[in-house]
């Protein structure tokens, strides 16, 4: 087991799943000569040739909609948006075609595509550039949405992401691309819709994604000191919820919060505290908190952006409040 | 390339290959080449008015998008493909859909809501698909399956398989971002699509003189240095040698085209439409040059027996006939649970 | 207190507003000549004329963006879509533009405008034309959403709506255009952000919005007969939500189901049940039951439609669920 | 009007004034002109080194999108404004919006992220929006403003105010549907827009002949009847003149242009782009065409005297000294929830 980027471990799960399936193509502004906007795709044009890796002009909409009309027909597109924020002028083409033409045409095509590319914001960059949006994605029947929140989780799903017969909306953590973890060798597949236990423990369940894993796993270890176990349980995919594990989870510790970078109102852990409350009404002790950012645009200035996102220390506050520690 | 010249940059030439015709002058034919094509078009007229039907008695519901007045566009286009070829429609389809060999009894029962229509009553009217005739479906989103038909392309020029592709769309949808994306990308990439402008002269109740500031959709190929062509749409033949010139083209060399095929649709926009927004006199002009009767007056002309037409005329009568029972006869649809995800 | 229709009473916003403010335009495909794909604005270009009732070509992106342009120079703009399901080439306009201008601008912009049309399925037209994207919109800071279920709140809301100096996306029923209500002569405007009671009841809530408050007022009725009385509370506004109505009768009745007509996953719902169970955990005596469409694309075929939406009996079967009352 | 008639309709004849000239021939000015273009263009310069600075020490964040090299199109474009004319722009805007009269104190204390920027630290270096001076803004989605700028000019024929909108983007953005529905709505309505294409050869590390099939973006206006206009942009006096032909257009006909100037950006794309697919010699070619060297010759040969160009360039710098202190010293930014939703 190689430790190796966020970054790296995409472009080996690309590099792998193109040697193997000729079908196999990537597509987006700037992923070839300029070895993508995030350098993603490094190396891969010089490797794959003009053919398979194809810089796209300004035209989300249209390679999007290149890619789903490229995979009716068998191709296996990988689209690239060089942010998700730019998917916003092609999701017409996601929600409207890709999601859909599998039921549209009663089975007889299905759209292996993945759309993918960092999401979240990234650092001063003002509220175009800097939201979440998988609570979009994550309401589409007909999509699966991967969000990985490590490099090992990283090239794993999005190698079977790849494979996978439906559209896969794979979002990546914008501040991610350089934190490493240890990835396993060769062929592993993680498998779509199976969440994870990022930190086992027993006094309170802690539900994230993305790069709010890491926020969770930081509180994790500052609760610790204070002798308060956290279990950090990151779905990986938001579509399908791997709903069992978190139910799981819950019934074991009796209390949960739930954390997520983007807006809060009808955000997706919205979704996740239903799911806990449906399932887990009698084991909870305490409400469900959630912590998220701020209800409002990104601002730019540095310290606005640290208050409106959440931080450390608000997942530990809400730990506290929902083991009704402090007020 | 870059030019770092001081001299301000020239434009770069364009291919201009816009044909305008003196007059409509008939075009050589046989019987052996036009019969099918009347065949066809009838049987499409035949089909839409009973859907038209059906859809009175509340048998079909939703939209119902007719393509009457129009059938040589779809059919004479169509007809200048190989079997391989791909096609990608609109709403208005279900010409297209039977011209690529879908039959009138698979259509008819997906206009039905039945569990054998094509697409087992899941799509309905706007969203007729088949795999077997590479019929690669109808769309409701304006514009949405233009940069759909270029990908569809892409995959033909990835593989080097020669096939190509048929993008119909209305003039209406020449305003909006998929088409210029669609457009653009194919032009760049030099996709072997052929994109199709039916200009019916409305969209919805709009006439063109108030959605477009040039009343000529090809134009838009000029700043793309893409081939383009022009030309009215009553006579099926011609629509089938015009569009098999772009059809060359994009098998021969991997160039796109854009044409604009001008026509004229008898019926409202939908079903729901009376059409209020045109004069009785213009729809009846237009109905003059219906393509049905042009090319039943042209069969004759070029010796088919007049005998030989009413057997085909009879002939998709009882096509369509039979369509319509078996829509009528078929189960009601019953599984929706099943293409949400694929499985495996 | 005239009955009249919610199409009528739309239509009576509209004018009555456009005689009052002059800043005032309808702009949308066939909002003029044509009256309207659903009449909405029938007569209003002969009463307004082609300067204030405006025909646009097909390009959603291009005049909601005219839209915003408009209003931040000091226009009213209201933009129609035919239906909510084309916003979605437009939605970036939406979403990047008109919700953050305010923000990006530091104040110095506003953007008064109300995007309406109608939205939520309609009948058999099929996946692409049969969604409801309020979960979308209702997660955006800086956005209004309304979604009025009854002539007379679609009169007083659209009225606030256009007089409202924010970005406003008011939904319309698609099927609830011929339903009639009683409705206030003149000049009564609805705040945006005030549920209402549609029917008072003391051994349940529901909570529902647009045309499942219909469905709702059905299920209540028949539900009476087994002498249940269930209290229907319609939000009205998704955002801002009126939160407090909700938590005040779920707090008396200690049940609640959620119905919409969306799909499930991330749908706002899940926002109503995460709110409900936040305030009123102990006051519930029940786990919140949700009623949805299923996780599916529309299908066209009308038994599979009534299939795929909620329906009448879905309620009456979750409030007994709720209660206790069967399995 | 729609035709009837039986013969194919032919193309609609359109306006095509584009202009190749020859010769760079030196544009007749006077240093009552030309001295203030220099003085802007050597301000917007200036203050694009300061920031560069500030951002290589950490003291400017996010994404900087530098225009140096491209001066003297937003200088000369917004030279042939009044006053009250509206300004729109990408998020490489620092130099639009101070030619449109936004102090550099305003502008740099917005990139320090400070509380005193003009959008007290809200937007950053994409967002720089200021209502005084119509500024209506710096947009980071790439095509989505050139509706907005179409809105605002919409707003202009609305009120019949005989004002005029400028709209500013990149080559690269032709390609999105964004500007496909701005232009054709501008041009169908008639709209007092002037759309003005700063092609500088690249968008990110993409160069114009990997994005566009045809590299004369201004023959987009043929197929929309529209008025176009292309020319170089190093000479600031001769963009000047060219773009008020264009607003002369929009105020008294209220007609829209679309307008191609052809420059080059001496900097990478952002300030963590390196540039490396270009080489040096392609920049150096370029930087020999630096149009603020060619206004300070062309000053000095109108009879400026150096004496005098020295002191504006002393003033220049002394103002962007001032900009940065106040940008270092000015106090952090400090809310955020306010600008949200606007209250009553
Ligand atoms: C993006 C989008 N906007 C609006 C509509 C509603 N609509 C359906 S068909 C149509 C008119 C299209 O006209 P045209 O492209 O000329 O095709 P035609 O119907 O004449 O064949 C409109 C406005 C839609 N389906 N999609
Ligand atoms: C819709 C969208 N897609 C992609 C981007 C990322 N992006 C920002 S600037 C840019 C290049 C734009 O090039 P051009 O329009 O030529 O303007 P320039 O930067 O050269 O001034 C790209 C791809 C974006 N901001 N918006
Ligand atoms: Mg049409
Ligand atoms: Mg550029």
């Amino acid at each position: 087991m190689a430790v190796i980027s966020y970054r790296e471990a995409l472009n080996q799960a690309m590099r792998e799943e193109m040697e193997r399936d000729a079908n196999v193509f990537v597509m987006g502004e700037e992923v070839g000569h300029y070895n993508g906007a995030y350098k993603v795709t490094q190396g891969m044009l010089q490797r794959f040739s003009e053919r398979r890796i194809i810089d796209a002009p300004i035209a989300e909409m249209g390679f999007a909609g290149i890619g789903v009309g490229a995979a009716m027909v068998g191709l296996r597109p990988i689209i690239e948006f060089m942010t998700f924020n730019f998917s916003l002028v092609a999701i017409d083409q996601i929600v409207n075609n890709a999601a859909k033409i599998y039921q549209m045409s009663a089975g007889q095509f299905h759209i292996p595509i993945v759309f993918r590319g960092p999401g979240g914001p990234a650092v001063q960059v003002g509220s175009q550039h800097s939201q979440s949006l998988e609570s979009f994605y994550a309401h589409v029947p007909g999509l699966k949405v991967v969000m990985p929140s490590t490099a090992a989780d990283a090239k794993g799903l999005l190698k079977t992401a790849i494979r996978d017969d439906n559209p896969v909306v794979f979002i990546e953590g914008e501040t991610l691309y350089n934190s490493t973890w240890e990835v396993p060798d060769g062929d592993v597949l993680i498998p779509i819709g199976k969440g994870d236990i990022k930190r086992a423990g027993s006094d309170i369940t802690l539900v994230a994604w993305s790069k709010m894993v890491w926020t969770c796993l930081d509180a994790a270890k500052e609760l610790a000191k204070d002798g308060i176990e956290c279990e950090v349980v990151d779905p990986r995919t938001l579509r399908p919820l791997d709903v069992d594990l978190i139910v799981e989870s819950v019934t074991k510790t009796g209390r949960c919060v739930i954390v997520e970078i983007g807006w809060p109102v009808a955000g997706f852990g919205a979704e996740v505290a239903y799911q806990v409350q449906k399932h887990c009404l009698d084991a909870l002790d305490a409400p469900i908190e959630r912590v998220t950012s701020e209800d409002v645009p990104m601002p730019y200035a540095k310290n606005l952006e640290d208050e409106v996102q959440p931080q450390v220390h608000d997942v530990v506050a809400a730990v506290k409040r929902a083991l009704y520690l402090e007020a | 390339m870059v030019t770092a010249s001081a001299s301000d940059p020239k434009p770069v030439p364009t291919p201009d290959n816009v044909r305008v015709e003196d007059d409509d002058q008939p075009i050589a034919t046989t019987a052996a080449e036009l019969g099918p094509l009347y065949r066809q078009m009838l049987a499409i007229r035949r089909m839409e008015e009973a859907s038209a039907k059906a859809y009175s008695q509340g048998k079909i519901g939703g939209f119902l998008h007719l393509i009457i007045g129009q059938e040589a566009v779809c059919v004479g286009a169509t007809a200048a493909l190989e079997k391989d070829d791909y096609v990608v429609a609109t709403y208005r389809e279900h010409g297209h859909a039977y011209a690529k060999g879908v039959s009138a009894r698979a259509i008819l029962a997906e206009l039905y809501g039945k569990k054998t229509g094509c697409v087992k009553g899941l799509g309905g009217s706007m969203h007729i698909f088949d795999k077997a005739t590479n019929f690669l479906g109808g769309y409701g989103i304006v514009g949405g399956h233009v940069p759909i038909a270029a990908g569809a392309a892409f995959a033909s020029k990835y593989r080097d398989d020669k096939r190509v592709t048929l993008c119909f769309f209305g003039e209406g949808a020449s305003t909006i971002g998929g088409f210029a994306e669609g457009l653009s990308l194919a032009a760049l990439w030099k996709l072997p699509v052929v994109l199709i402008c039916e200009n019916n002269q409305y969209s919805m109740g709009t006439p063109v003189y108030r959605s477009l500031a040039v009343e000529d959709v090809s134009l838009r190929a000029v700043a793309h240095g893409m081939a383009r062509d022009r030309f009215d749409g009553d006579d099926v033949v011609k629509v089938k040698q015009r569009i098999a010139e772009a059809v060359e083209r994009a098998r021969t060399t991997g160039e796109p085209t854009l044409v604009e095929v001008v026509t004229y649709r008898f019926r409202g926009h939908s079903m729901s439409d009376p059409g209020l927004y045109r004069t009785k006199d213009e729809v009846e002009e237009w109905k003059r040059r219906d393509p049905l009767n042009r090319s039943r007056a042209r069969l004759l002309e070029v010796g088919m027996p007049e005998a030989d037409i009413v057997a085909l005329e009879d002939d998709v009568r009882a096509e369509i006939e039979d369509a319509v029972k078996f829509a009528e006869d078929s189960p009601a649809a019953d599984e929706y649970k099943k293409y949400v995800i694929k499985e495996g």
